[in-house]
């Protein structure tokens, strides 16, 4: 069953030092709080893995928290590139980057695979493109009926799984509507999961759309109202647009990155940090 | 740049890129909406001639009908007016890759003569690039999975070369006959929409020659444009200036979606 | 996009003599209507496919419609065998019936590969036991990164799937909720769909737990109330437990089951059949 | 049969089998429940010592809380009362096969004396059977991946036999290390529930052996509705009968079922 805990708590217990973790959330509910979180504990050597790093990633690789990116789409949506991503893959800046390169569709059957129990996943995918050169986690597999050739990836299951929900409820249930991307996946391919939540309520209502995550099959929950900002959270707040392209003249520069870490990070207070 | 309608309309090249991409997508066609360019055809094509064409995100929405540019490729609007909203893995493998989408809507970093895309790295050395791009998200699979693709896409020398630094995504690959020696199982890029007029793979070598020029637009001007040397299709035509109607709605998207 | 016929026309349109035909309903949502009306329209040859085929295909079956079953698990459910489908593999009476036996794993994986447009599915199953002594569509594959045995499935992409619905609009997008079982992978793996629905309404009124199926991929939408009749409809009538019970009797001698198919199937009008 | 216990009170074999069999689910454990007698001892266990029990049915609920039992493995009332409602294909995928669950609670038409279920075909021809079963449905992947399986099934001659016509589900194979040897995860039958006592595997050669009777029933009594020759546990134990509230909860749920 889940416990319910702070997110410093939350990161604390779950994520350590050179594990592969996953912030899953595409578009919506990125769990930016979790993020930040994870560089204020000052992890290092992490692998991480996402299907879109985006600001959230940016963040972390420019912390110097990665050592790795498992990924498919890695930039500023909208409005460009991710300037602390392209420092560290082009410049090593401030520590190198290994990247692991797929698509979204070798990501989520990567996923997928994970949260099946199985080794790997076979899909029609990187046929004539360039990426299986650069990418030893694409090969190829023959079909026992037919014989065709098709690709195959191995199962993603990162160490912990982070995502953003909604709400859950006292005994740890997790609620999730609109879109909900790859998340069911990520919890559940990963050893251990932390979902951040908007709020913790009594009772779950029903919502169209809505997938729910037992408590059973999450490690830990922890409540940090507006911890997907500046990404959205249907039925909560919308996505601040603004601070996409704002993040554009903060990312730029390692000075400017560097100022926004000391303010935003490290000098906020607890509960500055979790809204409470 | 800009140009001049008979009815005096000035407009920029983008807007008539924009438009020539929309008029290409049919009324109830399935497309696979990449962000930018193409998604703001797609949604003009939906509130011009197409008011019946299916829009899906990879974000994993089916059938969105949003009634301002959407700001991202999962902005919530597009759930909130979805036919249905599903899991990504499911826009992958139930929806695209059985071949159920007809247009693959993408843009480009770099695209070669034979329509391959590149949005991973430009420089020669994967690992040492000179400029690292977003990669493949989604590209690879939609444009080896719909049964064709459009590409919309700026012109330029830069963006326009022989060969690209890195297959992200497969066009006709080295040409005619290779999708199907890959396995790729719908037709590739049948269309490339620029700000200066429209390509289409030449039907016995699949490169990509010049068969359309936008208005005001001159052969030299697009040669100039391309990286390689471009051909120019005998039947080449010239493209219908916007017009009032698709003008008003396109900047009428446009001004909604910021 | 769907087309809006009647069951006859639906049936009549799209399920020929020959076909490979899955009627699909995880005790919930059984298209029995369209099962009897493919009975009136006396196809032969059929391959028919099913997970669980209970009554509906008991029927199909004792009506000599069906050359050959592919399924997991052939049963009434809590009440006991299926004589006619017993009798048609005992004695071959009224013609003999091939059998293609999986697990429930297994064909969920099959129907799964059939929509996805792969060839084949991978799963954790059938080791050590005998089925694979019996069914040549279970073969084993090797994991190409770990080296792991696993067993692959092929694809089942049905000619014809048909599926009961609560719900339609006029446009054809089907409307799904409760039990959803494996109707979409049936309907997405097949070349041709057909779905019935208690009702075709002007709008479809979300509701917590819907899985909704666009227009354009469904073949033919038919409006049949009460067309899932023993099996349940939620939101619209219970499961007829007492008729489970009583199809026992029925089924259970040669000559009381054609009793039923000329008093039930043949010699109903078109009224009585669409219950309009 | 019926028993008497020491406040006079009657029961069936029947009812001790399911009592015995709800006894041993531990509070807040996952269970794959298949309907018929182990629903009736699941759903038992949930409303007297294991009110957090996680119920799992493979129509795609998880975590039903049905308030009488149900008629039917993809009876409403589960779907209605469950946490979560998820696809067939996701059951068996996500849930089942990763070894989320901690315990399978089987059927079986034939037993043998490792465990092994045949609910397929009675008889030595496949092709031309004496009795055709109903299958294999989910049991073949849940005696696999559970964590452990428990049996319930009433105990004769004919049910348990030395080996059985069909291995439609694997118990212990042919002894100690099979499941091993056969990349079978879970531990496979851990206890064997009959209306007449409780067999479990020796830890030395994995064959079921009778380690407890219940209350009114005999050693030899067992051996002869066994098929094979039955060793007997040193650790021999006598099932404590049932107790009223244990019975009175049975009842109520039963007739509510109706």
């Amino acid at each position: 069953m889940a416990e319910i805990v702070s997110l410093a708590e939350g990161v604390g217990r779950l994520v350590h030092d050179g594990d592969v973790v996953a912030l899953e959330g595409f578009t919506h509910l990125i769990p930016h709080a979790a993020g930040q979180e994870i560089i204020r504990q000052r992890r290092r050597d992490l692998t991480l893995v996402r299907m879109t790093p985006d600001i959230v990633y940016d963040q972390l690789i420019g912390a110097g928290c990665a050592r790795k990116l498992i990924f498919s789409w890695g930039g500023n949506p909208g409005v460009g590139s991710l300037h602390r991503f392209r420092d560290a893959v082009q410049n090593g800046w401030p520590v190198p980057l290994e990247i692991e390169e797929h698509s979204h569709a070798g990501m989520a059957n990567r996923y997928v695979a994970g949260a099946s129990g199985l080794p790997f996943a076979v899909l029609r995918g990187y046929s004539g493109t360039d990426l299986p050169k650069h990418t030893d986690t694409i090969k190829q597999i023959t079909c026992p009926f037919t014989g065709e050739q098709l690709a195959a990836v191995p199962a993603l299951n990162p160490d912990v799984s982070i995502i953003h929900a909604q709400r859950a409820d006292r005994a740890g249930n997790v609620q999730i509507w609109g879109l909900v991307g790859v998340q069911k996946e990520a919890v559940l391919a990963a050893k251990r999961s932390l979902v951040t939540v908007e709020e913790v309520v009594d009772e779950l209502e029903p919502v169209p759309g809505q997938l729910v995550l037992p408590s059973w099959a999450v490690t830990c929950v922890a409540e940090v109202p507006h911890g997907a900002h500046p990404s959205y959270a249907q039925g909560y707040y919308d996505r601040d647009n603004a601070y996409y392209e704002h993040w554009d003249s903060i990312g730029r520069k390692r000075d400017s990155f560097e100022d926004w870490l000391r303010e935003k990070v490290f000098d906020r207070t607890d509960s500055e940090v979790t809204g409470k | 740049m800009t140009a001049t309608t008979e009815a005096q309309q000035t407009y920029t090249s983008d807007e008539m890129m924009s438009i020539a991409a929309a008029r290409a997508l049919g009324d109830g066609q399935r497309c696979f909406v990449g962000i930018g360019l193409p998604s703001t055809a797609a949604n003009l094509a939906r509130r011009t001639h197409a008011p019946d064409l299916v829009l899906i995100y990879e974000s994993g929405t089916l059938g969105s009908k949003p009634d301002r540019l959407p700001a991202s490729i999962g902005d919530g609007i597009l759930a909130e007016t979805a036919d249905a909203v599903i899991s990504v893995p499911e826009v992958f493998n139930y929806w695209l890759q059985p071949g159920r989408i007809d247009v693959g809507f993408l843009g480009a970093a770099q695209l070669d003569k034979f329509g391959n895309i590149n949005t991973t790295v430009i420089g020669d050395d994967y690992a040492n690039p000179k400029v690292r791009l977003p990669g493949a998200g989604g590209a690879p699979e939609i444009a080896a999975s719909c049964r064709e693709v459009f590409v919309v896409v700026r012109q330029s020398k830069r963006s326009f070369v022989d060969r690209v630094d890195f297959v992200t995504s497969v066009g006709h690959g080295s040409g005619k006959g290779d999708r199907e020696r890959l396995g790729l199982r719908g037709a590739g890029p049948t269309l490339v929409i620029t700000d200066l007029g429209i390509l289409r793979p030449d039907p016995e070598t699949s490169e990509l020659v010049l068969s359309q020029l936008h208005e005001g637009v001159e052969v030299e001007q697009v040669r100039e444009a391309t990286g390689w040397d471009l051909k120019v299709s005998p039947d080449l035509s010239r493209t219908a200036p916007p017009s009032e109607a698709e003008l008003a709605t396109l900047r009428a998207l446009k001004e909604a979606g910021k």
